[in-house]
């Protein structure tokens, strides 16, 4: 049974930290408050939707293909409407975080209403692909496939981020950018094109989440609501601006939330993680990994 | 002469990063005290820890006779030090006036503050420090659109409106004119008959004219104490800082 | 100053005799807009003052509310449980039940409590100097934690049906019409009583702190002033407005659920706000009357179209008026000065 | 000065006319539609038309399952006026948006029952919106029909409730559970009012039927980790899951429970609340094989639902499904409407006292209204969910049962209401 939990619990961070991972960045790194995050999901699930039923229509041979195209198409697609957000709106509120806050908020009413409008109210049914259903089965406990997949998936798209941020050139005009916009800009490096193009990942990575949670969750117009407070409780808790404590966030949040499920309800479970949260940010306000710098501002 | 300021062996640690190594200072009333060295010497991060805006690591900072290493930043401010930053911090949406009005000596609890009123006394004070200032006829105009020279002297008014007993001062006459640099140099003496002052500068012209006692600082650490003139006679001095003048200056910018 | 100060007192004066102007049914609308306007006066003190932005002020409306309608209930149900309680298995009225059938203790927790609440948080919040969009995430924290609560407690708080199904307050029936417009009234008169407060204390020393605090909070510490005191002071003060406000809004509507005080209520009011000018008191009060009044029209005869104006208009109003309502008629009236200035100038012209 | 002094109060004044204008002026028109309306309105019901409000989410979170109410009660007010309408007169329906905000349900009531004096209203979904209604409906003795199933307790003589109480749905699947699946139940349920009330009486009942609960939980509202709920599960294997979710949770969890190897092979999973339609938003796949109760299905054989099912169908689309509420809905408004027949008139003291007894052949099968509580008398029916999205019946009560909202005609459940 201890297992069987722990392997809930770990299930449950990987879901916490796909949802907050392009948050991490958004938010984490260039400090836009996105509250149209949730949205991108949304995005990214009915891009799924939309895959599958071509699939279904067309190619009704390889149907269970579907989600092998759905996962990159989702993050184009999330990608394409983040970078078109960040040109359009969030660059003129770099400087305006609670105004950026507001706005976005404007904007996942919009996207959801127009998810309302084009696939209507009720949910929308995705059939996960076949091959991943099913589990193993190991120590007496069943581990899904899905839920080793989203597990596989999540730890791949750190790794994957990791390599990117670090090693290649993009990766580390972005850190130059984040860490001081004005001495990146000093050195050549097109800072609103690093702006644009970080955005545009932090959507993806959105959709992706999107796309991963239809195994597992519904898919209509308002599951963004679901997420987002959770998501950003997690890079808060995690500390702004280190992916590495995102991840430590996610699984924290994860395992604590699922085992104090266990011994009481899901209801206190949710009340007493979140009350947790908020005690600790209060003890370390600037999360879990922080560093202490001159600056105080 | 009792000491306005003493800091003993004071410590500052950013993870890992010694800023300040065991520094120890003492200030006397009426006293111009002059701060040097190189970029990253400490002697930012030491005015931090004496208003309260850095803690230190280890160390004490004393007062007159009360500790105020602990101290929140508001308290010690209460106490009688001011501060005055880098770049001009003023408020740009209240006007010349009203920032004036919040610096003025006053009973600075909420419960007062409430039934706070301008009295004709504290008018007079305000209208005499602008008027020192030359802002007096821009009293109505909104701070934020001061030229970058006004603001400076604004908020060297209220510092001074303060009455503090110990002004903190970093770099006051970055980005003045010649003509504005005299006029802070007379005027530094001038407040000096009221409290002691701490003044971190780099413009070595400027110092050489104004000081009377200077400390060197390289590295976290105090190197030497005394007049400009002994002080450049120093040859730790001459080896870390003033010999390499040349090169090394010039690339901090000074 | 003075001519300003009659146009408030037309304002105020239109608003108080609209119980002969509007409809019974009119009316009912306006005198929740009305409490919905204190709240909004509360959330221009934070925000546009202070520059706190509270994602969470549905909760400090619905305690505030929730206390007045564990009164209106108890006296409901005459002396027996409440209905709610007797079907959840409760045998016997919870202690805490017990001092709300005193309307006085009721009004009394439905300012204490959001207050208190609003104090504890925002003094851990201000004093670990959490500020900015990570408080707003914190408030909106808070409002999960309550939200889940209230519902998960069912046996004490009717979950999500919320408390409905008042009759009487001191004794006078809710649904006369005769209470209704006196409930209007007093709903009026603290409204411009809140106004009234609001604007002494802005216009007073506090305001100019809460102003500096917002523009350079590092420096008003460096003059002396401890801004946390000033911050949650402001905080909690809001908290109690809102308070009020939902005690009203119960006595004028008749029900309270967990679902008021969600997320999307609370980011609501702020929007509100917003479009009418956080800056400004009475452009917060303008823009709760008519955001809502627009929200009532328009969602009933395009309720798709709604949504997708509410979202423009957050964008619109963040990127191209940030302030609001009120800003343009500030600017209005700078035009008008202006021009008026410019014929002063050319009649002195001619004379001399 | 005083020039300036004058033109700054214009402007002040012309501010404050702007913000009260807009309601004056609009309560003008009302003032001025509502004596027309009141001529009209003592008019109309001896004129051609008579009003009835219809009042259910349009946006917001419950649109999703009210829209297709507002259409099955639009429906059947146009097969009335197809046949010539009421007492000689067409029916006008007036539909108002609840918005999903109880609030607003009680402002748009108030509205329809002073403003445009419908003779009666339809509507409602959730117990909350019901709640918030009431008071109006009773304070103004207006009329009101609410559809859905809910979890009892209650009874006003203002309303007229055509959804399932607790003993025409829960009590009976409970008993046919213990009788065809097992002793050992776990409750699982949104936590809300419905599910916290359906199993406090499933636990009293279980009690005295001989059944144990070994386990019961509640989720908060959009909850979709069912992990350890489903861990929980496992581990006490229970005979059924009396599942009381509603809303995207059902998704959430039928999903990882299909995952977690549990199929209803293992546990027999009995839902209240998942209907035709809900079934879409699921996936039937991961559904197929559990069991829900309900008193209609889409594929009742009645000869009223194959006319019912092709009506809707054909007006509304041939992708669209019946189900429960929107059949309780359509029946609600051909009850009004006999019930007003019966009594010939459209008062609401004389409709109320008709009703009592009137029986009616719905797609359901006969339906029949119990004056006392104002309840309708159902036949209870248990159904399997079927691969293509439908149910197939297992079980029926064979004929309509009696309404019992505070379940007084059942020993056990004394001491659930005094």
């Amino acid at each position: 049974m201890f297992i069987d939990q722990l392997f809930n619990g770990l299930s449950h961070g990987s879901i916490l930290l796909l949802i907050a991972i392009g948050l991490a960045i958004t938010f984490g790194l260039m400090g836009v408050i996105n509250m149209a995050h949730g949205e991108l999901m949304m995005v990214g699930a009915y891009t799924t939707y939309v895959t599958q039923q071509w699939f279904a229509n067309d190619m009704p041979h390889s149907a269970g293909l579907y989600f092998v195209v759905a996962i990159p198409l989702s993050f184009l697609i999330a990608a394409l409407l983040g970078w078109g957000l960040e040109k359009s709106l969030i660059r003129h509120l770099y400087r305006r975080p609670l105004d950026s806050l507001l706005a976005t908020w404007g904007i996942s009413l919009i996207l959801q209403q127009t998810a309302r409008l084009i696939f209507g109210a009720p949910n929308v049914a995705v059939v996960p692909p076949s091959w991943l259903d099913g589990g193993i089965r190991l120590f007496g406990a069943v581990f899904p496939y899905k839920r080793l997949f989203i597990l596989c998936l999540v730890l791949a798209i750190v790794f994957f981020l990791y390599l990117y941020l670090m090693k290649t050139r993009a990766g580390r005009r972005i850190q130059a950018v984040t860490m001081n916009r004005s001495m990146a800009a000093c050195l050549g490096i097109a800072t609103q094109k690093v702006d644009a193009y970080s955005f545009a990942i932090g959507s993806g990575l959105a959709g992706v989440a999107g796309c991963a949670l239809t195994l597992l969750g519904p898919i209509g117009p308002t599951i963004g609501t679901y997420y987002i407070v959770d998501a950003f409780m997690v890079v808060i808790l995690g500390g702004v601006g280190k992916l590495a404590g995102t991840l430590l966030g996610a699984f924290g949040i994860g395992l604590i939330s699922t085992f104090v499920e266990y011994s009481t309800s899901a209801t206190m479970a949710k009340v007493i993680v979140f009350v947790l949260i908020i005690a600790f940010l209060q003890w370390k306000p600037s999360g879990l990994l922080n560093v202490r710098t001159r600056s105080l501002d | 002469m009792k000491p306005v300021l003493m800091c003993r062996d004071v410590i500052v640690d950013f993870d890992g990063f010694r800023a300040l190594q065991g520094v120890d200072l003492t200030v006397y009333p009426h006293e111009v005290r002059f701060l040097i060295g190189p970029n990253g010497a400490g002697k930012t991060t030491l005015l931090d820890v004496i208003c309260g805006r850095t803690r230190a690591t280890d160390g004490r900072v004393m007062f007159f006779s009360h500790d105020i290493t602990k101290q929140p930043e508001y308290e010690i401010v209460q106490m009688g030090i001011a501060r005055k930053f880098q770049s001009p911090s003023i408020f740009p949406f209240l006007t010349v006036w009203e920032n004036m009005e919040l610096a003025i000596r006053q009973d600075r609890r909420l419960r007062s503050v409430l039934r706070a009123k301008r009295t004709e006394k504290e008018e007079e004070i305000m209208a005499a420090q602008l008027e020192r200032m030359g802002l007096l006829d821009e009293r109505h105009r909104l701070a934020g659109t001061l030229s970058h020279g006004q603001k400076q002297w604004l908020e060297i008014g209220m510092q001074l409106i303060q009455r503090p007993q110990l002004l903190l001062l970093d770099e006051p006459i970055a980005g003045m004119s010649a003509a504005e640099r005299e006029r802070t140099g007379e005027w530094l003496h001038e407040i000096a008959e009221h409290c002691a002052v701490i003044i971190v500068e780099h413009d070595m012209d400027f110092v050489r004219r104004y000081s009377k006692q200077v400390t060197v600082m390289h590295e976290g650490k105090v190197l030497c104490e005394g007049s400009i003139d002994e002080v450049q006679q120093n040859e730790q001095v001459i080896d870390v800082y003033l010999g390499r003048r040349k090169n090394a200056c010039y690339v901090s910018g000074m | 100053m003075v001519n300003q100060r009659w146009g408030y007192w037309l304002f105020f004066a239109a608003l108080f005799l609209a119980p002969f102007y509007l409809t019974e049914f009119r009316l009912s609308l306006l005198g929740k807009f009305l409490c919905l306007a204190i709240v909004a006066v509360g959330i221009s003190l934070i925000w546009g003052y202070t520059g706190i932005l509270s994602l969470g002020h549905g909760v400090y409306f619905g305690l505030g509310a929730y206390c007045m309608a564990m009164y209106l209930k108890l006296e409901a149900s005459r002396g027996h449980l409440p209905d709610f309680m007797e079907w959840s298995g409760v045998r016997e009225l919870p202690w805490f039940w017990k001092p709300f059938s005193y309307p006085m203790v009721a009004i009394a927790a439905a300012i204490a409590l959001p207050t208190l609440l609003a104090a504890l948080l925002s003094y851990f919040t201000f004093k670990n100097r959490i500020k900015g969009v990570y408080f707003s995430l914190l408030s909106q924290a808070v409002v999960v934690v309550l939200v889940t609560l209230f519902i998960g407690k069912q046996e004490w708080t009717g979950g999500t049906n919320g408390l409905t199904n008042f009759s009487t307050v001191f004794g006078f029936s809710l649904s006369s019409p005769l209470t209704q417009i006196v409930l209007y009234w007093l709903t009026t008169i603290c409204l411009a009583l809140i106004f009234v407060a609001a604007r002494r204390l802005t216009s007073g020393r506090l305001g100019k702190v809460l102003i500096a605090i917002r523009d350079a909070e590092n420096r008003v510490r460096f003059l002396g002033f401890n801004p946390t005191v000033y911050k949650v002071f402001v905080y909690s003060l809001s908290a109690a407005f809102a308070g009020v406000a939902g005690a009203l809004f119960v006595l004028q509507v008749g029900l309270i659920s967990p679902e008021m005080m969600g997320i999307i209520p609370s980011i609501e009011m702020v929007l509100w706000v917003a479009v009418g000018g956080r800056h400004s008191l009475m452009g917060a009060i303008v823009g709760a009357i008519v955001m809502n009044t627009a929200k009532s029209f328009l969602s009933e005869n395009y309720p798709d179209l709604w949504l997708l104006l509410l979202g423009a208009l957050f964008v619109v109003v963040v990127l191209f008026v940030p302030k609001g309502l009120a800003g343009i008629y500030e600017s209005l009236v700078a035009v008008r000065i202006k021009a008026k200035r410019g014929h002063e100038r050319e009649a002195r012209v001619d004379v001399s | 000065m005083k020039p300036k002094f004058m033109r700054k109060l214009w402007l002040l004044f012309c501010i404050s006319v702007f913000a009260l204008g807009g309601c004056a002026a609009s309560s003008a028109v009302d003032q001025a539609k509502n004596e027309n309306k009141k001529d009209s309105s003592s008019a109309s019901k001896e004129g051609d038309t008579v009003k009835v409000g219809i009042l259910h989410s349009l946006s917001g979170t419950m649109a999703i399952s009210e829209v297709s109410l507002r259409d099955a009660e639009l429906m059947a007010i146009e097969q009335i006026n197809a046949s010539g309408g009421l007492l000689g007169k067409k029916i006008e329906p007036v539909v108002e948006d609840g918005a999903s905000d109880w609030p607003t349900f009680a402002e748009k009531a108030k509205k329809l029952l002073q403003k445009d004096r419908v003779a009666t209203i339809f509507g409602g979904w959730t117990s909350a919106s019901r709640k918030a209604m009431l008071p109006v409906v009773e304070q103004n003795n207006g009329l009101l029909w609410y559809p859905v199933q809910y979890e009892g307790m209650e009874s006003s003589p203002n309303i007229f409730y055509t959804g399932a109480t607790t003993n025409q749905q829960i009590v009976p699947a409970v008993s046919w559970l213990l009788k065809n699946r097992g002793k050992t139940f776990f409750l699982l349920g949104s936590d809300y009012v419905f599910p916290r009330t359906a199993n406090k009486i499933i636990k009293a009942q279980l009690k005295d039927e001989g059944g144990q609960v070994i386990g019961e939980e509640y989720t908060p509202l959009g909850h979709t980790d069912y992990s350890t709920i489903i861990s929980k599960i496992k581990q006490v294997k229970p005979a059924v899951v009396f599942n009381t979710l509603n809303g995207d949770s059902n998704v959430a969890f039928f999903k990882q429970l299909k995952d977690a190897g549990i199929t209803p092979k293992d546990v027999t999973v009995m839902s209240v609340s998942i209907a035709e339609e809900e079934i879409r938003g699921i996936g039937p796949d991961v559904l197929a094989g559990h069991l829900a109760v309900w008193n209609y299905f889409q594929t009742t054989d009645t000869p009223e639902n194959k006319a019912f099912v092709q009506k809707y169908k054909q007006k509304y689309g041939q992708d669209r499904v019946t189900d429960d509420p929107i059949e309780a809905a359509y029946t609600a408004v051909h009850l009004w409407a006999e019930a007003v027949k019966k009594a010939g008139s459209f008062d609401v003291d004389q409709v109320k006292k008709a009703a009592a007894g009137l029986e009616y052949k719905a797609p359901e099968g006969t339906v029949k209204i119990d004056g006392e509580t104002q309840h309708l008398w159902k036949t209870v029916r248990i159904g399997e969910i079927q691969a293509d999205g439908q149910f197939k019946e297992l079980w029926n009560s064979g004929q309509p049962v009696k309404p019992d909202p505070y379940l007084k005609s059942y020993p056990w459940a004394k001491g659930l209401s005094e």
